[in-house]
């Protein structure tokens, strides 16, 4: 009886919070920096509109996927606004559990967002997530290594090249790796990596009817060449490394090259926490002439779910979080090295932020050389770059990583490994209805 | 009886202790020295030293409110703990004083029901919570936590009341008590020592319960759990900050820990009822 | 008033029958010690008046009233238990006091009665401890003092002394029997040692195995044992039972004589025997004697006696006390 | 041994306990059942439809099916045998007398009140990681390759983790048992001339038995269900040497969002466990008796 009273004074108590505070928005984000900043600004958001609350949700990425996709699924009308990412927004439009965004205001300038990012979140022409920052992958490198190797990189290496480099710079007893490159599981993680890589050797996941393609010898070729220089190259453990485990590897001055995303850029340059942060170049990632790079494309970017109560008030928040005022803002707080990169053309345009960001360049090129809706040599009838945009993919991509992470530690053979990723995605394409 | 302990035995002993208990708890003293350190030290390869910097915990409080968290962990699991054993205390009771032929059966079938992987029946539950208006609110992860710690509830209250000779509630009858006043009077402070620890323990499950205490919530009934998940493994370097924050979150339970580690074993070995 | 009335009742637990339909009439006043060997029925039996078991028939009555399905609580009757039971966690005061507070009485006179008692049973400088820092014999005081505070119709007693010393044993048994004509209420005690059985009791009931053999004062059953369960089991030494010729010669399937009625000589008598062990007490020596094809004999002799191992001696039966038993192990 | 009265009380007084996990038990695992036998993936919820067996079938054909099982069983044996040896043999230490006895103890114990997904984390990134964990950093000072850990012994790295997370609670329960062993035993025993490994076999080992089985019981029923240290270490590689069936049915439930299929495993899990709960209540349920 007391449960039963305190539950019934419970959902009065919350029912009058409500009504004080009509415009509480709830925002779920992932817990990387440029969001946390954005966290610590919201004075001056709350300051524009006194009327709007805002309470925030800061998740690690794999929680805060979980999280947000029970959620909308379920209709469970947590949120009003979540942090999403490029390999969701198709396909929650295409269930419509976002709402377009089409109320951002007339100074948000919606055509200032680079056409490769603004492409990866819009279907049938609308926008339905708007990017935070956006990022691909490129080379990072030490200048003073290579000098030593005698060699110089070229602004767009290929693979072989990096394979040379990579095994000219290794000193095991220096402790240095030529190259240190994603290993651990996930279809976020050494996924994200190798299948951008494969694309840039012609590689597909599937062919135009669904056909998973591991069969076929580029594929072959992407893993042998990858398994083979992570042996003679790549540091140990390497398959449970991450971004951040390699992060934390080329930091402390133990690898000669990585690739991956480009806002590691801004971490390896930042003296602070950086030992070589004076040594580092950049380029794009490597190719093997075919057309495509092995690079990626992802944007964190805010979506508003369908459900919400508060439509106006999240398109508003959305509006201030991604529009060009808000590059302002921590350009004027904290400095044009912070502002969160990859979104809008006009920053990269801007001469202060050049200036402050030594990698603007090739970030921004690294951005626009990866087209999501045609990201192999050979077409293919699937969205996304190192991702491919069906609801079946995480789990399918998290199998397949295990697979190839066991060819990495030496633990089954190249064929092996791709011959259980074949299967295992028949095996799940089949049952999802995508092969008849 | 005690025999005189010779004091070199006693040394050797206390040296084999404290390196072994020093091993064991190393990992939770890097953590807490990484919490001390600069990013850039706490990848820096092995040292004991930190330059003792408070950055990190400057940075976890800028980034979350730490009390607010820290309140709804303490609601959940000790409110939690308190109802399951509001039930438990009857079902142990009766289990142990009146046992039929079922009982051992009943008892394996309420731990049965931990077996079902959380993780299988997410969505049902999650469907579950939404249509009762359940979602982030304390008292539906209370009630939750309750559920899933009410078997080990009864459990550990079941073996300890079996060792309270039944003389005793007999003679407690024999006195004109009631049933009410058998338990209250008689059993409960009986079994204080037990109960603390059942409590105890329950504290600690129910505040290091990860997975539900994370999907269940948003924002007004978040725990510590989600709070650590806000420091974990963002891109860059985090040591020292999910060290920090990690710290804050084992503080409070490690404290109460060591203060009730008396009560803890003492209530476990239940020597105190002749 | 204290007049308990068992009819018909019996026990089972599932199909093993612990107390066969069984009748029994103890009267207001008297202490009644039910006695027999371990595993007989007898604590069952007291658990049934006491309410803690549930009879599977019959009825139990207390001044007339049905009380067969009544709580314990109700049946205004109190229970020393062999381990005491006290409360660990309550003062010997609180632990006397407790029946008082269940039954709500006032603070005041609780008080009072809690202090008297404690007087009566020599505890009034104890009041403040635990059970825990008390002697044995103390904690058998609390224990009784708990159940005379109530001023309950009937006391129940589960083998309270088992636990004590030789000893204490003697000073708590004196300590009963003196509580018992100050209360005048009714007394029932369990007990496996007949030695408490006889010194104590104004009537025993002999138990076997749920069965009821015998009722009567103890110098009934000294006297005139009904059967030969009985008669083994009262007295101290045993009896001896002696089969084969001797009894036929008397009639009998088995003839029993206690070592108190063999007159022994080292001259001439009905049975010749050899000396085994003497047990030498001062006043009394029991010899254990080995007495051909009568078998071994314990004789009851003078303390002065001065026989030795080996030695030959004659017994003589006293020729009216002796037992004479059927073959069904009836008396005759 | 009671009468009917309290008999009854009893039956009322379990009532709550009973009906609540009941209800707990049943409402899930009915809708679980129902969705089993459904074709629903959460992120197409339009295409919702009958399935029969198939999700079963599906889930006992994945490649990573049967070995997954194994690792289960190999993850809870594993650690069960590290913390009920390890637990007597620091529980007997723990009962020596020594100075900061008090200290000791909550040092051994503290693992328990870690978080599983941040004593995880801590153990691959600052422990057991071969670039920059202790192991390694030691390894190297003494001029040895640095193992990686997760990548050649990845399901052995996991029950390290959890046995140092489950060491305590074995500790714990084992030494307040040994603490209630009688020492008038003990002597009496020494008095019999039994050394002491054989005071340890007949008199010690009898003696916490029954602890030993609380202990078993208890983290049998939480091991069946690990997979956050999983998910943090290795996510489940390198191929499928660390995969459980915990991890196997969240990859399918939360990365797959395959709830008809995540309910199959489910189903499928609570089987399984319900068999070794069987046979561990056959093998140590009689000293529960004592």
């Amino acid at each position: 009886m007391k449960l039963n009273t305190l539950f019934l004074g419970l959902c009065g108590a919350s029912a009058l919070a409500f009504a004080a505070h009509a415009e509480t928005i709830t925002i779920a984000t992932v817990n990387n920096g440029d969001m946390v900043r954005m966290q610590k600004l919201t004075d001056d958001f709350t300051a524009k509109n006194p009327d709007i609350q805002l309470e925030w949700v800061t998740l690690e990425e794999n929680v805060l996927r979980e999280r947000v996709t029970t959620d909308i699924a379920t209709k469970g009308g947590q949120y009003d606004v979540m942090t999403i990412g490029t390999y969701e927004v198709p396909i929650w439009a295409k269930q419509q559990w976002l709402l377009p965004l089409d109320g951002l205001g007339a100074d948000y300038d919606a055509a200032d967002i680079i056409p490769a990012i603004a492409g990866g979140l819009s279907a049938d022409g609308k926008l339905y997530a708007a990017p935070f920052y956006g990022e691909s992958s490129f080379v990072m490198y030490r200048k003073d290594l290579m000098e030593k190797a005698g060699l110089t990189m070229p602004d767009a290496p290929t693979w072989e090249f990096i394979a040379d480099a990579a095994r000219k710079m290794t000193d095991r007893a220096a402790d240095i790796n030529g190259i240190c490159l994603r290993g651990k599981a996930g279809w976020g993680e050494n996924m994200a990596f190798l299948t951008a890589m494969s694309n840039s050797f012609g590689a597909r996941w599937f062919d135009e009817k669904w056909q998973p393609q591991f069969d076929q010898p580029e594929w072959k070729n992407t893993l042998q060449f990858y398994v083979d220089l992570m042996k003679e190259a790549g540091p140990s453990g390497a398959s449970s490394n991450g971004f951040n485990e390699n992060l934390a590897l080329f930091q402390q001055g133990k690898c000669g090259m990585w690739i991956d995303a480009t806002v590691a850029a801004s971490f390896v340059s930042n003296p602070k926490d950086s030992t070589v942060a004076d040594k580092v170049g950049y380029a794009l990632a490597p190719d093997t002439g075919l057309g495509k790079r092995g690079n990626w494309l992802w944007a964190w970017s805010l979506g508003i779910p369908a459900g919400t109560q508060k439509a106006e008030a999240a398109q508003k928040f959305v509006s201030w979080a991604t529009g060009k005022g808000y590059l302002d803002l921590v350009a004027s707080k904290e400095g044009w090295a912070n502002v969160p990169p990859g979104t809008r053309t006009s920053l990269y345009n801007n001469p202060e932020y050049q200036k402050a960001a030594p990698f603007a360049k090739m970030t921004l090129d690294s951005i626009n050389s990866a087209d999501p809706t045609k990201p192999t040599v050979k077409p293919v009838p699937y969205v996304g770059v190192q991702f491919v945009a069906i609801p079946e993919f995480q789990g399918l991509g998290t199998t397949v990583g295990q697979l190839f992470s066991a060819a990495l530690a030496g633990q089954s053979s190249v064929d092996d490994a791709l011959a259980g990723a074949q299967t295992a995605s028949v095996r799940e394409m089949t049952r999802a209805g995508y092969i008849k | 009886m005690a025999r005189a302990v010779s004091t070199r035995r006693k040394i050797g002993f206390t040296v084999a202790a404290w390196v072994v208990a020093l091993l064991i708890f190393f990992p939770i003293l890097y953590t807490i020295i990484t919490s001390f350190k600069s990013e850039t030290e706490a990848i820096a390869g092995f040292s004991l030293v930190p330059s003792g910097t408070l950055e990190s915990y400057a940075e976890v409080q800028a980034q979350s409110n730490y009390f607010k968290f820290f309140l709804n962990s303490v609601i959940i699991a000790v409110g939690s703990t308190i109802l399951a054993l509001v039930v438990a205390v009857p079902a142990a009771w009766s289990m142990a004083f009146s046992p039929t032929k079922r009982t051992k059966d009943i008892l394996m079938w309420m731990l049965s029901t931990k077996m079902m992987p959380a993780v299988a029946v997410l969505v049902p539950i999650y469907l579950i919570f939404r249509d009762t208006y359940l979602l982030d609110t304390r008292i539906g992860l209370t009630v939750m936590l309750m559920l899933i710690n009410l078997p080990i509830v009864v459990w550990m209250l079941y073996t300890y009341f079996r060792e309270i000779p039944g003389e005793i509630l007999e003679a407690a009858r024999m006195d004109g008590a009631t049933l009410w006043g058998e338990i209250v009077y008689v059993l409960t402070p009986m079994a204080v020592p037990g109960i603390a620890s059942t409590m105890l323990l329950n504290i600690i499950l129910a505040w290091n319960e990860a997975f539900w205490t994370i999907r269940l919530t948003t924002t007004n009934a978040a725990p510590l759990t989600a709070f650590i998940a806000s420091f974990s493994s963002p891109q860059g370097l985090f040591w020292a900050k999910l060290s920090a924050a990690s710290t804050l979150a084992i503080a409070p339970i490690l404290i109460m820990g060591w203060f009730s580690q008396r009560q803890l074993v003492r209530g476990l070995t239940f020597g105190a009822v002749k | 008033m204290g007049n308990i009335t068992l009819n018909k009742v019996s026990k089972s637990f599932g199909t093993t029958t612990i107390i066969p339909e069984l009748d029994l009439e103890i009267e207001d006043g008297e202490f009644v010690v039910f006695v027999g060997p371990s595993g007989c029925g007898k604590s069952t039996l007291l658990r049934l008046i006491a309410g803690l078991e549930d009879t599977s028939a019959g009825k139990i009555s207390i001044d007339g009233r049905d009380v067969t399905g009544e709580a314990p609580a109700k049946r205004r009757l109190a229970m020393v238990f062999q381990s005491y039971a006290l409360y660990p966690h309550m003062t010997v005061y609180k632990n006397i006091a407790f029946p008082l507070k269940m039954a709500g009485e006032d603070a005041a006179v609780i008080d009072k009665k809690v202090k008297d008692a404690a007087r009566v049973l020599n505890l009034t400088n104890y009041l403040e401890r635990r059970p825990g820092q008390l002697s044995g014999g103390q904690r058998q005081r609390v224990a009784i003092g708990r159940a005379i505070v109530r001023q309950p119709s009937a006391f129940l007693f589960d083998e309270p002394l088992s636990n004590l010393d030789a000893a204490l044993r003697g000073t708590m048994r004196l300590e009963i029997s003196e509580l018992h004509h100050q209360l005048k209420t009714t007394m029932i005690y369990v007990t496996h040692d007949q030695v408490e059985a006889m010194t104590m009791a104004d009537k025993i009931v002999v138990l076997n195995a749920g069965n009821i053999e015998q009722v009567g004062s103890p110098m009934e059953l000294y006297k005139t044992p009904k059967n030969l369960f009985v008669a083994g089991f009262i007295g101290s030494p045993r009896m001896n039972l002696i089969n084969g010729a001797a009894a036929a010669r008397h009639g009998a399937t088995t003839i029993g004589v206690r070592p108190e009625h063999l007159g022994i000589s080292t001259t001439a008598g009905e049975w010749k025997a050899t000396v085994g062990v003497a047990e030498h007490l001062g006043s009394d020596t029991f010899l254990h004697v080995q007495a051909g094809d009568v078998g071994t004999l314990t004789v009851r002799a003078d303390g002065e006696l001065g026989v030795r191992h080996g030695e030959t001696v004659y017994l003589t039966p006293s020729p009216n006390k002796i037992h004479r038993f059927g073959a069904d192990g009836r008396a005759m | 041994m009671a009468t009917r009265q309290t008999s009854t009380l009893a039956r009322f007084m379990m009532a709550p306990s009973v009906i609540l996990l009941f209800i707990w038990m049943i409402v899930p695992l009915a809708m679980t059942l129902w969705f089993s036998f459904q074709n629903y993936n959460l992120l197409n919820p339009a295409n919702v439809s009958f399935a029969g067996l198939f999700n079963y079938k599906f889930f006992y054909t994945d490649p990573a099916f049967f070995q997954s099982i194994w690792n289960t069983l190999v993850l809870v044996v594993g650690v069960l045998l590290i913390t009920v040896i390890g637990g007597i043999a620091l529980a007997l230490l723990l009962d020596q007398p020594m100075f900061g006895q008090g200290i000791v103890r909550i040092l051994v114990i503290s693992p328990f009140f870690v978080m599983p997904p941040v004593a995880a984390l801590v153990w691959k990134n600052m422990i057991m990681h071969p670039g920059y964990g202790v192991f390694a950093d030691f390894a190297k000072f003494f001029g040895a390759q640095p193992v990686d850990w997760f990548a050649q012994f990845p399901l052995f790295s996991i029950i390290i983790i959890v046995a140092w997370q489950w060491l305590p609670f074995a500790t714990l329960i084992l030494l307040t048992a040994l603490q209630s062993l009688d020492g008038e035993q003990k002597e009496a025993a020494e008095m019999d001339g039994a050394g002491i490994v054989s005071r340890f076999i007949y008199l010690t080992i009898p003696h916490i038995s029954r602890a030993v089985t609380v202990v078993i019981l208890i983290q049998t029923i939480f091991l069946l269900g690990v997979y956050a240290e999983i998910l943090v270490t290795t996510n489940g590689g390198p191929g499928y040497a660390s995969t459980n069936l915990p991890f196997l049915i969240y990859r399918t439930a939360l990365l797959g969002y395959d709830v008809g299929g995540a309910s199959a495993g489910g189903i499928i899990a609570v089987i399984l466990a319900n068999i070794v709960a069987f046979f561990l209540m056959r093998a140590v349920g009689k000293n529960l008796d004592k």
